[in-house]
């Protein structure tokens, strides 16, 4: 794991490297465009992850060599990609069917904000002058087994984007398994927020005053990167 | 990592249980999945739904699966075709449930479970006796029925070639309900000709990708039902 | 046309031959089991038309030579065919969305009965013994832009098929286009049947005699055969 | 005979009208018919509701189309994206329309209005501001949504090859929404690399089979949205 003894939290590769720990062998796996992407990096030695992107490919690999890429072989953040071996091309309708039908095992998303019931708030600020655009994130959420959010734990501004009650426009209505931030692992329960990891040098009061909600800890959780899951 | 191919098709079918929903690929013997039918015959599972275009031929096959008592319910479209005799005796004597589903509306039905569909409109069927039970709606002046979607706890399917991934490809007419079956089923069995090595199969060609796939089992020189029909052949 | 001076009306293969003389250039057809088959053979040199099969093949082709079938290349009959140049294979769905989405230009079918209103029965007789089998024909019916009968006008008892109102259960209502029987060519109208043309040495009375509701005929019709159309 | 090629854009796109409903291929610039979109700006037709997951980028291809105001209403799920400028511009200033749709349920729309499917249910935006207007029912106690299907009066896309019944394969990702396009519009115009000679495509690796499609035209080296940003190409 990174160190970064010079700041409170984790880096965002190392959020992604942690989030990687959780993913299984063999998953099918959608990474939502940002953050997200960072985790395919760090999927352990010996497991095979099929990364799905919505705009019509299973087996997703990384980018080209530079020189070497398709501009009609692009991800759904319109990115260059390849196409590992075992990929599969198909059209929009068959890739929302995998989507919607809830064949994909796990969605890895970016957040504005995630509420105590796991709604998620993360494609629109619902300012006047935002042009609205959402894309696939409310078809991913509503159709993916699994949901996991990565985000900073604040804004930028330092407001709380774990809240009780998401005030921007939702995504989805408690469609979130778990949310990774720098500062911790937090599991969405029937009780609300309730911590699993800590980022390392981060106590759970520090954690407990940054999030809009209560946090619910159980036993001692244990620091991020302490124990291999 | 990721290896979809099993040893036999005794092994591909052996978690089918009484009372589950079966999907069989195939359009009269068309895709017809023989080896795996009989493997699913000599499993035992009974008390199962079967959902197929038709209700097999002679006595192999799906047929023979029906004849040996293991079909509570089919769901079909066309449950009488030439050399079928094992279906018609069990319907007429009461010893097996029929739901008819238009062709079409069943295709589409199996599409719309696999896509988390829980229901669509369709126009087929309005005004005929197959609209019992269907709701009845209106749209820019023509009436469409309400048809659900349709899931399976399995879907046993016969592919031409498939990868370890289980990516699939088929052969012809052979190809008609599997692509959906395999979106529709909690767990999908393909028998294929032949079972390639990863990156063999060009990810433009391939028609059911793995994802949708659970097992794989190669049946090298699968059986024709015609044959064993022409040959008198009588599984179990 | 085939000659058959012994009999009156036309044969199957004579009806067959009618049938194709109004199917255009370019048109893209599903032919029913049966007598419907017949047609394709008879569709007029330099007319190209493209046969569509429910079970997944558009560009059927012929029965393949005795030795060269592949019993996975088979019609909605299940009968080995042929694939034409330019001819594509696809799933169940695909084709269905073919019918259902009206991009079929003509279907043509058998018949029980088909009523002055364009009703049609042609899957069942209703017989408390009859083993329901609906196959693809309320799909076709519904969905496709025209539809054509091809039917003998009488049943081998000799009652007519062309009634007020089908005793049989229906296939679809409102449906049909067309009916060609082995009397006569009849145009579903608003007002009812409406006779287009008489099959040669049958007469308007002959027809209507044998038909189940009023038979409207609009100045003379011609013979079939005696045009060209 | 069938043969659907056309001699040039400029014919291929000679009868959209004003008003109509156009869907055009391409997810970002994979499968963006660029030449065909200069075609349809140098055609004049205007009024236009443009069917496509965004707007374009940069002003060439479909960002031309709307920078040239010929786009009254824009039908998409995501119409912002880097070098996208025009209709940020044009719809702040409240000069055109959005219909916004979540990515998949705008697919399946379209694939419903191939299909002849009126209407069909779907859990996506349950709860959320595009919930509004639509109808809520539950199945099997999980929320839906009503969706309509979407139908156009052209739709113009992109493929790899195609032949002269119309028969298309695609590129890589670029075949997104084409496929499904082709099946909703009532007059779907194909740009292809290349068009080859009747059955020099494999009947079993077609993905729109001709019967979806009216008009082929070839453009042997299509331009790439992405390069002609990078130049600043400006079409008109």
């Amino acid at each position: 794991m990174t160190d970064q003894p010079q700041q409170i939290g984790l880096t965002r590769d190392a959020m992604a490297q942690r989030v990687a720990l959780d993913i299984r062998d063999g998953a099918y796996v959608n990474l939502g465009i940002g953050i997200p992407e960072l985790v395919a990096k760090y999927v352990p030695e010996g497991r095979e992850v099929i990364y799905h992107t919505e705009n019509g490919l299973l087996g997703m690999g990384p980018s080209p060599e530079p020189g070497h890429g398709d501009p009609e072989l692009i991800n759904a953040g319109k990115r260059q990609v390849t196409a590992n071996p075992g990929a599969a091309f198909f059209h929009h309708a068959d890739s929302f069917a995998m989507i919607r039908g809830g064949h994909l095992d796990l969605c890895v998303l970016g957040a504005l904000q995630v509420a105590a019931n796991g709604d998620l708030a993360n494609w629109s600020t619902g300012g006047p002058d935002a042009i609205p655009a959402v894309g696939g994130a409310m078809d991913l959420v509503a159709g993916v087994k699994t949901i996991y959010v990565i985000t900073q734990h604040c804004t930028k501004k330092g407001d709380p984007k774990l809240v009780g009650a998401c005030g921007y426009p939702l995504t989805g209505l408690g469609v979130v398994d778990r949310v990774y931030t720098d500062l911790a692992v937090i599991d969405i329960t029937d009780r609300g927020f309730q911590l699993v990891e800590l980022s390392p040098g981060v106590s759970f009061d520090y954690v407990q005053e940054r999030t809009g909600a209560p946090l619910i800890a159980v036993g001692g959780a244990p620091v991020i990167g302490s124990t291999e899951p | 990592m990721i290896n979809k191919q099993v040893a036999s098709v005794a092994e591909a079918v052996a978690d089918v249980f009484d009372g589950a929903t079966v999907m069989v690929g195939g359009f009269g013997e068309a895709g017809s999945p023989i080896e795996l039918l009989h493997a699913l015959i000599d499993q035992g599972a009974t008390d199962l739904t079967v959902v197929n275009n038709n209700t097999g031929s002679g006595e192999v096959g799906l047929a023979a699966l029906i004849k040996a008592g293991r079909v509570a319910k089919m769901i079909c479209s066309y449950p009488r075709t030439t050399n079928s005799t094992v279906f018609p005796e069990l319907y007429r004597s009461g010893r097996i449930e029929l739901e008819l589903v238009p062709q079409g509306t069943l295709a589409e039905r199996i599409r719309a479970g696999g896509a988390g569909i829980p229901a669509f409109y369709t126009q087929t069927a309005v005004g005929t006796p197959l609209e019992e039970g269907h709701e009845r709606r209106t749209f820019d002046g023509c009436d469409y029925l309400l048809a659900h979607g349709l899931t399976a706890d399995f879907a046993i399917i016969k592919g031409r070639t498939a990868d370890q991934h289980g990516n699939v490809v088929y052969n012809k007419t052979a190809r008609n309900f599997a692509p959906l079956m395999a979106m529709a089923a909690t767990t999908t069995i393909v028998q294929a000709s032949a079972v390639v090595s990863l990156g063999k199969l060009d990810p433009e060609v391939i028609v059911t990708p793995g994802i949708f796939v659970d097992r794989v089992i190669a049946v090298v020189d699968p059986e024709h039902e015609s044959a064993l029909v022409a040959a008198g052949v009588s599984y179990r």
